[in-house]
């Protein structure tokens, strides 16, 4: 066997093995590191994977080398890869950059573990990615759902256990809706695999209990992708992890959830329930635009920093499902893109958070006066990302956003109404984004007379620094050349569509 | 018919149950009436010919969890307070979504219908297959092992996870070897007390015993690492309940416990990836001996060991995590 | 030969099963933990002794006559444990074994007990 | 009798809706979580009562019994899984809810938000 043809099992097994190791490494930073390097080298395999992903690879993987139905089978394609990256590069960006930010809310001898349950996040979320079992993504599903609750349990403030315990009680509800929807399909079709579901859910007879099914898969995961209405236990879990979890999971944790959804949806259902396309839809649309709505209305009402960007993630989901509910090339084109640079933007933002928290006294607003003239730097970062996250023309944003545009006008009156939507999210995104600037950079230069001597400009550590300026040029980058991107999302729709034939 | 007929009966009883465990004020008797769930849930999965399950439900689900919540019982309060009525909208919803699932049934196939799809796909390999490929006689080792056993490592690391997130959110504000490492000294469990300790001490050695006769004997009745590793984490917490505290942690102390969780999870992936390195996939036991279905056997012994280690130590861990915290 | 361990079996299982019912009609009917227990420990020790023989019968000289021996060897080690510890627990916790007048049979027997237990 | 093929999956139903209203509607977190557990069984359940065959027997292959029917390994793999998991779910809430007792002294969700809209 050759190197190339192991990686697939090699993405999730390095974190895996790294994990239990992490453990053991009691001295100050070891834990850290090792964490890093296996985040790092992870990283790498997911970039090798897309590398071949492009140039027109699929990678297909049998454990223990039985064959599809009876053993479970790895397989990924465009759209995995895709996921891969973001998960991989969304933990790699975050270790680097958030050390200082971790040793400050977490005490020295808990760190193994919590940087063992960081891994084992990262490697649920990969193996979820690069799943083509329906069973193993719910095992994988629940590994890193539970090194999530870990990691997010870790934040100093004592709101953030009953924002864990909520997290907790939805996230194993949403779970187990996803298990009775693959338990019911595997009542009718006798399989796990998902190629082999599709094959065989077309000789099934009585669709009545696949209907059902289809029913629970979507709200299961749904809970998962905190889409809305059922986005409750999202910004509160944002708001009181620490800020590198933040960073993290705000990046890519309800992505891989969506990502299960939509293949899930269009491998299984979309091919084999008639008028299918058509409910999902009529579910998702309207869900979607509400979503966009209501979330960014709360969000400019928010006075928590934290939670102001939490309420526009769940907004961000809605343009993603919007995209998704087209069933269009273009359409879902646009959301899987959506998703790659909502993960720029928010990563980016989040990372600079991270900063900003380590000179600010509290992430409250108004207590964030006059941040902006004491570290320049990374409230520059700050804004670059919060603009693409608005989509300016130039930043990674705009670009996912033009594509959605450009597919919802395909829709006649109902694409208008889409585009009004897209149109006053982005003015709310505006507005919000302003709010914080405006407070951090024209704020009373919050009297601190607690803390006495504040230098002038108390940067974010150099590091940290460093990676927010990376992610927030990528932003830009990717808002310039947007190819390699655009390219796999184009891939990733066009597979998930050839199931509708 | 008469297994039918004891099967709606014990079902019957299940559904009672859970209506009494939602309905309790007492949280203690919520706790002791969901141990009974558990046990009539694992009858009922002897009934439907599920051995391996049943005593997994019996050990892991009657057994530890009943005790995971009492020692968080313990540290938090034992009655709740009187929730508001008027949830009739919520009992609404719920109703309807119940009535919507039964009435999704009548297209499913019946109970025991030899015709069921999922008799005929998939399964029907395993049951043929195994005896050729593996040559041990439980199929639901062999599926659990090894045609599935990326499944059962990723349950490992579940178990893993559980244990540490245990750890680490219990730690909090304590340190690790303060707090949460000192039991209290002056606990000392029934030791002046004849009867259960007589008793006791005369179970423990069998309970180790069966523990692991059940995970050795795995491949060839139901049996495995699971259940070995509850049943003989269940016979350390007797021990720890008879002798106290301090004594159970003498004898396996928490940094014992931890090296299991570890080293279990270590030999699992330790195992799939020497497959990878003698030119099969990951976990593919067929490369690890001269002739494959020696090394099916060797690989599933191997990796039920890993598990069996893990569990055992990860449920230790998390009941010592819960037990020796003082209440506050 | 065979009719004889038949019937004998089955009348071993019918008077078993006999003591679980009244041990649940007494734990249900009588007015104290104490007597309650009691009631209970019925099932522990008489029936699981009459009912596993009679299972006995049934299976003849084999390997699961032995484990259910085994089974009820440990049933004997543990039922009376069982209600001692929760006996224990109940007074412990600060129940009291005298009863009123109305039930003075089954409270004298507990008292006594309950003695024991104190001292 | 027909229709008593379906009664476990009834029984699922019920069992599920029943876990799901306390996890909902009870507003104390031990008693949500026993919920939570209540609703995961029920899955097992169902999970269980299909890989049941007419005349069946575990799946543990018996050498030269020719033409036994067994009953279907794989969903037993995967509700021992399953039930790992559960309890993995459990212990985990668990320990959050000791702490959150510590950090509020209550265990009662109204309580708990308002002691945070207070302070």
């Amino acid at each position: 066997m050759s190197l190339s043809a192991q990686l697939p099992a090699l993405q999730i097994v390095v974190p895996l093995l790294t994990a239990p190791l992490v453990v053991l490494l009691k001295p100050r930073g070891t834990a850290w590191a090792a964490t890093t390097a296996a985040s790092a080298m992870a990283f790498a395999i997911a970039l090798a994977i897309a590398a071949g992903v492009l140039s027109g690879e699929t990678y297909n993987y049998a454990m223990g080398s039985w064959p599809a139905p009876y053993g479970i089978a790895l397989g990924i394609d465009a759209f995995g890869s895709l996921i891969l990256l973001l998960v991989t590069g969304a933990s790699t960006l975050a270790l680097l950059g958030c050390r200082r930010s971790l040793d400050a809310d977490i005490e020295q001898q808990r760190q193994p573990l919590f940087y063992a349950a960081w891994l084992l996040a990262l490697a649920g979320l990969s193996g979820i990615a690069a799943s083509a079992d329906a069973f193993n993504i719910f095992v994988f599903m629940e590994i890193s759902s539970l090194a999530g609750y870990i990691i997010v349990a870790g934040g100093p403030d004592r709101r953030a256990l009953p924002a864990v315990f909520k997290y907790l009680i939805m996230g194993t509800i949403g779970a187990t809706f996803y298990l009775i929807g693959v338990g019911l399909i595997y009542m009718m079709t006798g399989t796990l695999n998902l190629a082999d579901m599709e094959a065989r859910l077309g000789d099934v007879t009585n669709l009545d209990p696949v209907l059902v099914a289809a029913g629970f898969i979507t709200i299961g995961l749904a809970l998962k992708a905190a889409i809305f209405p059922l986005h409750v236990w999202l910004p509160n879990a944002y708001t009181y992890a620490p800020h590198a979890v933040t960073a993290f999971l705000a990046a890519c944790g309800t992505k891989v959830a969506l990502y299960v959804l939509l293949r899930f949806d269009f491998f299984v259902f979309q091919g084999n329930l008639a008028e299918h396309d058509i409910q999902f839809s009529l579910f998702l649309l309207p869900l979607a635009l509400l979503g966009i709505l209501i979330a960014s209305s709360v969000a400019l009402f928010e006075t928590n920093l934290k939670r102001l960007l939490a309420f526009s993630s769940v907004a961000q989901v809605g343009y993603i499902m919007l995209g998704a509910s087209l069933v269009t090339v273009t359409g879902l084109t646009a959301g899987i893109l959506h998703m790659f640079n909502h993960a720029l933007a928010k990563g980016g933002l989040f990372l600079a958070v991270a900063g900003l928290a380590l000179a600010a006294r509290g992430l409250e607003l108004r207590q964030l006066g006059g941040i902006a003239r004491q570290m320049p730097w990374t409230f520059g970062a700050f804004v670059i990302a919060a603009l693409s996250l608005i989509g300016i023309p130039g930043t990674a944003g705009f670009v996912s956003k033009w594509y959605l545009i450009q597919a919802t006008l395909d829709h006649g009156a109902l694409g208008i109404v889409a585009v009004l939507v897209i149109i006053a999210g982005s003015l709310l995104a505006v507005a919000y984004v302003w709010r914080i600037v405006e407070a951090a950079s024209f704020g009373e230069a919050a009297a601190q007379p607690d803390t006495g001597a504040i230098s002038p400009s108390r940067e974010a550590p150099t590091v940290l620094l460093a990676i927010t300026w990376l992610v927030a040029l990528l932003n830009v980058y990717f808002g310039v050349r947007p190819e390699a991107p655009v390219e796999l999302s184009r891939m990733a729709a066009e597979i998930l569509l050839a199931h509708l034939l | 018919m008469i297994e039918v007929v004891f099967g709606v009966f014990l079902l019957t009883l299940l559904v009672i149950t859970a209506v009494a465990v939602v309905r309790t004020e007492n949280l203690f008797v919520a706790v002791m009436l969901m141990s009974i769930f558990s046990l009539l849930m694992a009858a009922n999965f002897f009934i439907l010919d599920a051995a391996d399950v049943a005593l997994t439900e019996a050990a892991i689900g009657a057994g530890i969890t009943t005790v995971i919540f009492l020692g968080a019982l313990a540290l938090t309060a034992q009655r709740e307070k009187r929730s508001p009525n008027g949830r009739f909208a919520t009992l609404g919803v719920i109703s309807v979504l119940a009535a919507l699932m039964i009435w999704a049934t009548f297209d499913k196939p019946r109970l025991g219908d030899p015709d069921a799809p999922v008799h005929q796909h998939v399964a029907p390999w395993y049951l043929e297959q195994t005896p050729e490929l593996m040559g041990i006689p439980n199929v639901v080792t062999a599926v659990l092992g090894s045609f599935r056993g990326y499944d059962t490592l990723g349950e490992v690391f579940v178990v893993f996870a559980a244990c540490i997130g245990v750890l680490f959110v219990l730690s909090a504000g304590q340190g690790l070897d303060r707090g949460l490492f000192a039991p209290d000294p002056e606990s000392e469990g029934l030791r002046h007390h004849l009867i259960p300790k007589v008793v006791g001490r005369l179970l423990v050695p069998f309970i180790v015993l069966f523990g692991l006769y059940v995970q050795f004997h795995g491949e060839y009745g139901p049996g495995g690492g699971f259940q070995a590793g509850a049943i003989i984490a269940t016979g350390v917490i007797l021990y720890a309940l008879l002798e106290g505290e301090a004594s159970a942690l003498n004898a396996l102390p928490r940094s014992v416990l931890l090296g299991m969780v570890v080293g279990g999870a270590l030999l699992y992936t330790g195992v799939g990836v020497a497959g990878m390195l003698l030119g099969g996939n990951f976990l593919d036991y067929s490369v690890l001996m001269s002739d494959p279905v020696i090394g099916q056997q060797v690989g599933i012994v191997l990796i039920e060991a890993g598990v069996g280690i893990t569990v055992c130590g990860s449920l230790l861990s998390i009941f010592h995590a819960f037990a020796a915290r003082e209440a506050r | 030969m065979e009719l004889t361990l038949d019937i004998l079996s089955f009348v071993l299982m019918t008077t078993g099963g006999a003591f679980v019912l009244i041990g649940g009609i007494g734990a249900l009917r009588l007015p104290n933990v104490y007597t309650r227990l009691h009631a209970a420990s019925l099932t522990d020790t008489m029936a699981s002794i009459l009912i596993i023989a009679g299972i006995m019968l049934q299976a003849g000289f084999s390997l699961a006559a032995i484990k259910l021996l085994a089974i009820l060897i440990f049933l004997l080690l543990t039922g009376p444990t069982a209600s001692y510890a929760i006996a224990n627990a109940a007074l412990l916790s600060g129940l009291d074994p005298q009863c009123d007048g109305s039930t003075v049979g089954a409270a004298d027997g507990d008292d006594e007990s309950g003695e024991e237990l104190r001292s | 009798m027909e229709l008593l093929g379906y009664f476990n999956y009834w029984v699922f139903a019920i069992v599920f809706a029943i876990g799901l209203y306390a996890v909902i509607a009870k507003l104390n977190l031990i008693k949500k979580l026993l919920g939570l557990a209540i609703f995961q069984s029920a899955v097992f359940l169902m999970y269980i009562t299909m890989d049941k065959v007419e005349g069946g027997t575990a799946p543990i292959i018996q050498k030269g019994i020719e033409g036994q029917l067994y009953s279907n390994p794989l969903p037993q793999v995967l509700i021992l899984t399953a039930i790992v998991v559960g309890v993995s779910m459990t212990a985990m809430g668990l320990a959050i809810v000791v702490r959150i007792k510590e950090a509020y002294g209550t265990i009662e969700e109204d309580e708990i938000l308002d002691s945070d809209h207070t302070a």
